[in-house]
């Protein structure tokens, strides 16, 4: 029983840690797989997001689930007017390029951020309904890890039935297995592209917004995450979903597990692990063939 | 000059363009001769001065693996940092004080982290190859944070008892013009021969290998043998510019090894042109000085101004300041001659 | 020649710019970007606070301040930074250091430089002995840390202990002050969780869990001040610790002023020892707070890296009067070894032998009052100096 | 047609392979291949879309590995050795699409072939141009292919038609024993193909050259022997005469099911 106790508590944080991990890191995965474009920005577009959510809920009296809904939509939108301005026109330019135009656009926001409301961490408010603890028959835990990892199964959810069912999600589906093939039936990669951005930053910010509990929410944020998403997307493998979704629970238990039994070895069993598993698999987990 | 034998094909304009690319150009002691400028007009600024020759040092060392070869890696601090804490553990224990023997082993732990780490991780490429090389370097930096003793952890190992040069130029912490010319002379040896390697048939066949990977293989080249032989050579340079950053200042710690260090100096690359020799140069003045003197008239705010010169330079330059640079020369040169420039080879 | 010429240019640079009597630089090196931005911040409003409400303290002289981002903790760009505000600016006074390492790697040169120099917040116990003109008007890790080990063995009767503390020296320190004088004290640490980087990700659910299930009597955290102290107290609450019977104690990292109000209800029972927090009960610091809210806004508060800045800036001002404009280094320690401050946090002296800081330890309860989480005075320990050095531990040991 | 080469002699073949097969998934791309070469032969392999071609002489080649069978280079087992390997042992190829040094000029190009096959490449301390030996075989080949003008030219810069030569020109520059040339005239409008098939028809007596094409004009006029593949496996082979006059293969060729 005791044991059992420890199991579940340990998967529950764990897994926690895991949705946030995935819910930022999904949009990254498929605007990398679709066209290749190394977006190091990512990470400035969750935390965007999750200073709309703390700004509107201080500022504007709105609540938690409104807040995270404005805080996608705003966060969607500026990614948008970015990606039009800025990343278009470099969709077929040198990798390296894009780096320099995604760690240059991070600067901006980190300097902006800093500026506007200041260096300080944002701390965010929960509604009491998600503070404390919960019941759940065979364990005591958290209230909001329960809800972030019922957030993160929704979002999952939400994305699997866009990705199988509906006619754009097919068109993704094609487009990062084969972009060529894609173009030459007719779909609009760019405009696909667009919509994934949006989509994908709307997300992030959804991340940043849930996981400012754990993670925080300060200007720094896009630099002291970006290892971490970029992991999940290298392990989950490119532009997979489903391997995004793996990844990040693999990841967010296991470091939980090692933290908690040895916590001596610090963050290197990640790291290590990280390598084993992309020198058996360099596609990741769930990637495709070499491209 | 080449002496052409009596047969023709020698005589042609692409002929001479090969076989005399490597002389040297009216403009190439520009910068030496700058470096030795900012000594007799700036003595104040050496501290960045040294600090600035260090970094363009450790940008051509990654030149050689990214522009080059086309190795694209997040984790070069790591060959950083094992130079530094080559240099910075033997003269904490007292066991290696000298400079210059220091630096040359400095050079050959570097290099043996690279080999090592070169054989395992070279077999992939693009984004895997990326999150293992920093990886790897995170690792390193855990290894060095856990082996608190020989490396002081985080506090890392300060007032490094470091031999005077030559037995007689002492390293002054307070106006560092030993440091200053020593690390230009080194500098000017490393870069003689990133330069004649760049040039060589080796050189050649790593913008090969870059061009077109598969390619390579199909012309008989043993495509995973040169690579880990330029990571190598790479990372011992990159040694060399961490050994010497430590006895410049005295002082290791843990961030010779960190992520910042390694994505700054591949920011610091790509802004001046990756794969021409003086994008090091170009890039490193550029970054250090913007951030530097943008800082010290507005110490919160100056990153938007770097952001923005990054974000400015990635939309209208290809391939950075340098390659910005090309673009516009050749664009008055069509102009002027009103006729197609020569093509010009990539990679110079 | 080559010897000629270097030694040429070490006079040029040498030679100093005229000083007016009137005007004193004092050079500030802070964090002004990146993750101690916050930090940089505080401390640096703390200095212009100081300033502004003593103006008259500083006549007939000027005090300006050159003020240089460090950027991190990578002790380069601080060794940067200092040595051209001693060469370039010629500078009469350092100030500054956020962050330890910096400290550590500008020791060499301010030693060469010769120049007081003000450590306002670096709390690694040894700096102080690296370089003769350093003086410490913030705090040393042992102060909060020894003292709070001795109080939870004796105030709060505590027999066993776990401490988990982000793994780096001035967390490090932490622990070591604090099982130092615990067990001392007759109590035992049963369990020492680092709990990773200064960086690492602020999710400390697994190590509280690791914790919790030890069962002990106390918890002693020591985290960065920042983001990291939010996150241990609402992951304290979330995974019920409090109605598990442990108590969560440590230095006031963890109950930072501006970070307290965040918190909220969550805090509520916390024990910290600490030389200040913004409810200390006395005249100046009433004048303090309030002249920091009129100053920064109503929601903004002062915190001990403010107070930091503050005395540092307080020291300065002594040293300027005291020297009447004309500063010499030597002459500048003399000025504060034994200098004693109506400090916000009470008194406070310089150890003439130390030229650490010598000040009050307060232990602190957070409680609910008018609906904001306020910190409770609950014990107070006069006049302490930094046990590290006062017996001769580790690297504190002279050499 | 030209006349038959010593093909009619069964002794030694240059390369051969057995009962060579390849799988992707579930798809056969290659079945049960037997295959000769002989020395100094024109060999011609055709067969409709996604027969297998490009996968028997990516086999060939060594840029793939076979799932079962051998790969025989002169009568040694070569079935093992790697694609770099094999270009030192002799074999050579070109790509149906082309794989360039493109940001190179054509020079340098050809330059990266000659100084592997001389040995040069792995010299670090001379300038590449000081290698006049290397420059100067480069430069001859590229008379020989009429590209001597493009010399300095960024291969980027030419049209594609040029850029199929050049193409040739680094294969040619491996100096091989065997030729496996992969649509060569592929994409290159008509108006320029002659040019690229008027190299290969005057290429060195001594080489065997495998070609695979779908024009059968220059198939059936360069080729002494043609073997023709479906669904990854051979359909026949035979003699141009042979191959023409068989009504399976027309049938084929003619998008009738055959055997119907």
């Amino acid at each position: 029983m005791i044991w059992g106790v420890d199991v579940a508590s340990m998967l529950l944080g764990g897994v926690a840690a895991g949705m946030v991990l995935f819910i930022v890191s999904v949009g990254l995965s498929v605007t990398m797989g679709l066209m290749g474009f190394v977006n190091l920005a990512h990470g400035g577009f969750a935390m965007l997001g999750g200073y709309a959510i703390v700004q509107a809920m201080k500022h504007w009296g709105l609540g938690f689930v409104p807040a995270l809904v404005f805080g996608f939509v705003v966060t969607a939108l500026v990614s948008v007017v970015l990606e039009r301005l800025l990343y278009s026109r470099l969709y077929r330019a040198n990798e390296l390029d894009q780096v320099l135009l995604t760690i240059g656009l991070v600067f901006v926001m980190i300097a902006s951020v800093t500026l506007l409301l200041g260096p300080e961490n944002q701390p965010i408010r929960l509604p009491a309904a998600l503070q404390g603890q919960i019941d759940l028959g065979i364990v005591r835990y958290r209230t909001y890890s329960v809800v972030l990892i019922a957030a993160g199964l929704l979002i999952a959810a939400a994305l699997w039935l866009v990705f199988e069912r509906t006619q754009i999600g097919a068109q993704i589906r094609a487009a990062v297995d084969n972009r060529r093939m894609a173009e030459s039936l007719g779909i609009n990669i760019d405009r696909l592209f667009t919509i994934t951005f949006a989509a994908g930053s709307g997300l992030a910010a959804l991340g940043g917004g849930l996981g400012a509990e754990f993670l925080g929410l300060d200007p720094q944020y896009p630099l002291k995450y970006l290892v971490y998403f970029l992991i999940v997307v290298a392990v989950g493998g490119l532009g997979r979903v489903t391997g995004v979704f793996w990844a990040a629970l693999l990841i967010g238990v296991l470091d939980f597990v090692l933290k908690k039994y040895l916590p001596q070895g610090g963050t290197a069993f990640i790291y290590a692990f990280t390598i084993l598993l992309l020198l058996w698999r360099p596609q990741g987990l769930f990637g495709g063939a070499a491209r | 000059m080449i002496s052409p034998p009596p047969s023709g094909p020698l005589d042609r304009p692409a002929a001479h363009a090969l076989a005399g690319r490597h002389w040297l150009r009216a403009w190439e002691p520009i910068p030496w001769i700058l470096a030795l400028g900012l000594f007799v007009l700036f003595p104040k600024h050496l501290a960045f001065g040294t600090e600035l020759l260090v970094t363009i040092l450790f940008a051509l060392s990654l030149d050689l693996v990214l522009g080059y070869a086309g190795i694209v890696t997040l984790g070069h601090a790591a060959f950083f940092g094992a130079g530094a804490y080559t240099v910075g553990i033997l003269a904490k224990r007292g066991l290696w004080t000298e400079p210059i023997t220091g630096l040359i082993l400095a050079a050959a732990v570097a290099a043996a982290v690279g080999l090592g780490s070169g054989v395992v991780l070279l077999r992939t490429r693009g984004l895997t190859l990326l999150m293992l090389t920093l990886c790897t370097m995170a690792l390193l930096e855990e290894a060095a944070n856990l082996a608190h003793d020989y490396t002081g952890g985080f506090d890392g190992l300060d007032s490094l008892p470091i031999a005077p040069l030559l037995g007689r130029f002492e390293f002054n912490p307070l106006y560092p013009t030993t440091q200053y010319l020593y690390v230009l002379a080194v500098l000017f040896v490393c870069f003689l021969f990133v330069r004649t390697l760049v040039y060589s048939p080796f050189g050649q066949s790593l913008t090969g290998i870059r061009e077109n990977i598969l390619r390579m293989r199909a012309v008989g080249a043993p495509v995973r043998q040169r690579l880990v032989l330029c990571y190598t050579l790479s990372a011992a340079i990159a040694g060399v510019a961490g050994g010497i950053w430590a006895q410049a200042n005295a002082y290791v710690n843990l961030g010779t090894l960190a992520l910042d260090r390694a994505a700054t100096v591949l920011i610091i690359l790509v802004l001046g042109g990756f794969g021409r020799l003086y994008g090091a140069f170009i890039g490193a003045v550029a970054y250090m000085a913007l951030s530097h003197f943008l800082s010290k008239v507005y110490p919160t705010g100056w990153q938007l101004g770097l952001g923005l010169l990054l974000v400015v330079i990635a939309l209208f330059a290809n391939n950075g300041i340098l390659g910005l640079v090309e673009t516009c020369s050749r664009a008055l040169r069509r102009r002027g001659a009103g006729a197609p420039a020569p093509g010009a080879s990539a990679g110079q | 020649m080559l010897n000629r010429i270097i030694a040429i240019a070490t006079v040029l640079a040498a030679t100093t710019t005229w000083a007016h009597a009137q005007e004193v630089k004092v050079g500030v090196n802070l964090p002004y970007t990146g993750i101690g931005a916050e930090f940089a911040q505080l401390v640096d409003r703390g200095m212009d606070l100081y300033l502004k409400l003593n103006a008259d303290k500083v006549k007939p002289y000027k005090i300006t301040l050159v003020k240089r981002d460090v950027k991190d903790p990578g002790g380069a760009n601080a060794k940067i930074a200092v040595q051209e505000l001693l060469t370039q600016e010629n500078v009469d006074i350092l100030a500054g250091w956020i962050y330890s390492p910096n400290a550590i790697a500008s020791a060499p040169i301010v030693t060469a430089g010769k120049k007081l120099a003000v450590i306002m917040n670096a709390g690694t116990a040894h700096i102080t002995t690296m370089s003769p003109y350093y003086v410490r008007t913030s705090f040393s890790m042992w102060h909060a840390g020894y003292a709070m080990g001795e109080a939870a063995a004796k105030q709060l009767n505590a027999k066993t202990a776990v401490v988990g503390y982000t793994d780096f020296p001035p967390g490090k320190d932490s622990l070591a002050a604090f099982k130092r004088s615990f067990e001392a004290g007759g109590g035992k640490v049963v369990d020492e969780i680092p709990m990773g980087g200064a960086g690492a990700v602020p999710d400390f659910t697994p190590f509280f869990q690791r914790a919790k299930d030890r069962k002990p009597d106390v918890f002693f955290v020591f985290v960065p001040a920042g983001d990291h102290a939010a996150a241990v107290v609402k992951t304290y609450a979330a995974l019920g610790m409090r109605e598990a019977g442990i108590k969560l104690i440590g230095p006031g990292d963890i109950t930072q002023d501006t970070k307290l109000q965040a918190m909220g209800p969550a805090a509520v029972g916390l024990i910290t020892m600490h030389h200040y927090h913004a409810d200390l009960d006395n005249p100046e610091n009433k004048r303090f707070v309030e002249a920091w809210k009129k100053e920064y806004g109503a929601t903004s508060t002062p915190d001990f890296m403010a107070v930091g800045g503050y005395d540092g800036m307080a020291a300065i001002v002594h040293v300027v009067q005291t020297l009447k404009g004309k500063i010499d280094a030597d002459k500048a320690l003399e000025a504060l070894k034994g200098w004693k401050f109506n400090s916000p946090r009470g008194p406070i002296m310089i150890d003439p032998v130390t030229r650490d800081i010598v000040m009050n330890e307060y232990l602190s309860e957070a409680v609910m009052k008018d609906g904001r989480v306020f910190q409770k005075t609950i014990g107070k320990i006069d006049a302490v100096k930094d046990a590290c050095k006062e017996q001769k531990i580790g690297p504190c040991a002279p050499k | 047609m030209p006349p038959g080469g010593p093909g009619d002699a069964p002794a030694a073949p240059l390369l051969e392979t057995r009962r060579l097969c390849r799988n992707f998934g579930a798809l056969a791309a290659a079945r049960d291949i037997d295959f000769r070469l002989e020395a100094g032969a024109r060999h011609a392999l055709i067969g409709p879309n996604g027969a297998g071609k490009t996968t028997f002489v990516n086999l060939l080649s060594g840029l793939i590995r076979p799932s079962a069978g051998q790969v025989l280079l002169k009568g040694n087992d070569v079935t093992r050795v790697v694609e770099a390997e094999r270009v030192k042992l002799g074999i050579a190829r070109t790509f149906q699409i082309n794989r360039l040094f493109r940001g190179l000029t054509v020079l340098e190009n050809v330059y990266l072939a000659v100084a592997e096959r001389l040995g040069a490449a792995p010299s670090m301390l001379r300038p590449a141009g000081r290698r006049l030996d290397v420059v100067l075989e480069s430069m001859r080949l590229l008379e020989t292919l009429k590209l001597a003008d493009d010399a300095g030219h960024r291969v980027s810069e030419l049209p594609y038609g040029r850029q199929r030569l050049v193409e040739l020109a680094i294969t040619l520059g491996l100096t091989p024993d065997v030729l496996l040339l992969d649509e060569p005239a592929a994409g290159v409008p008509s108006a320029e193909s002659h040019v690229i098939l008027d190299a290969v028809a005057s290429l060195p007596r001594d080489i065997a050259v495998l070609i695979i094409d779908h024009d059968m004009d220059l198939v059936f006029r360069f080729a002494d022997r043609i073997t023709v593949m479906v669904g990854g496996a051979i359909f026949a082979t035979g003699s141009p005469r042979e191959i023409g006059a068989n009504p399976d293969v027309r049938a084929v060729y003619l998008g009738q099911a055959h055997r119907g």
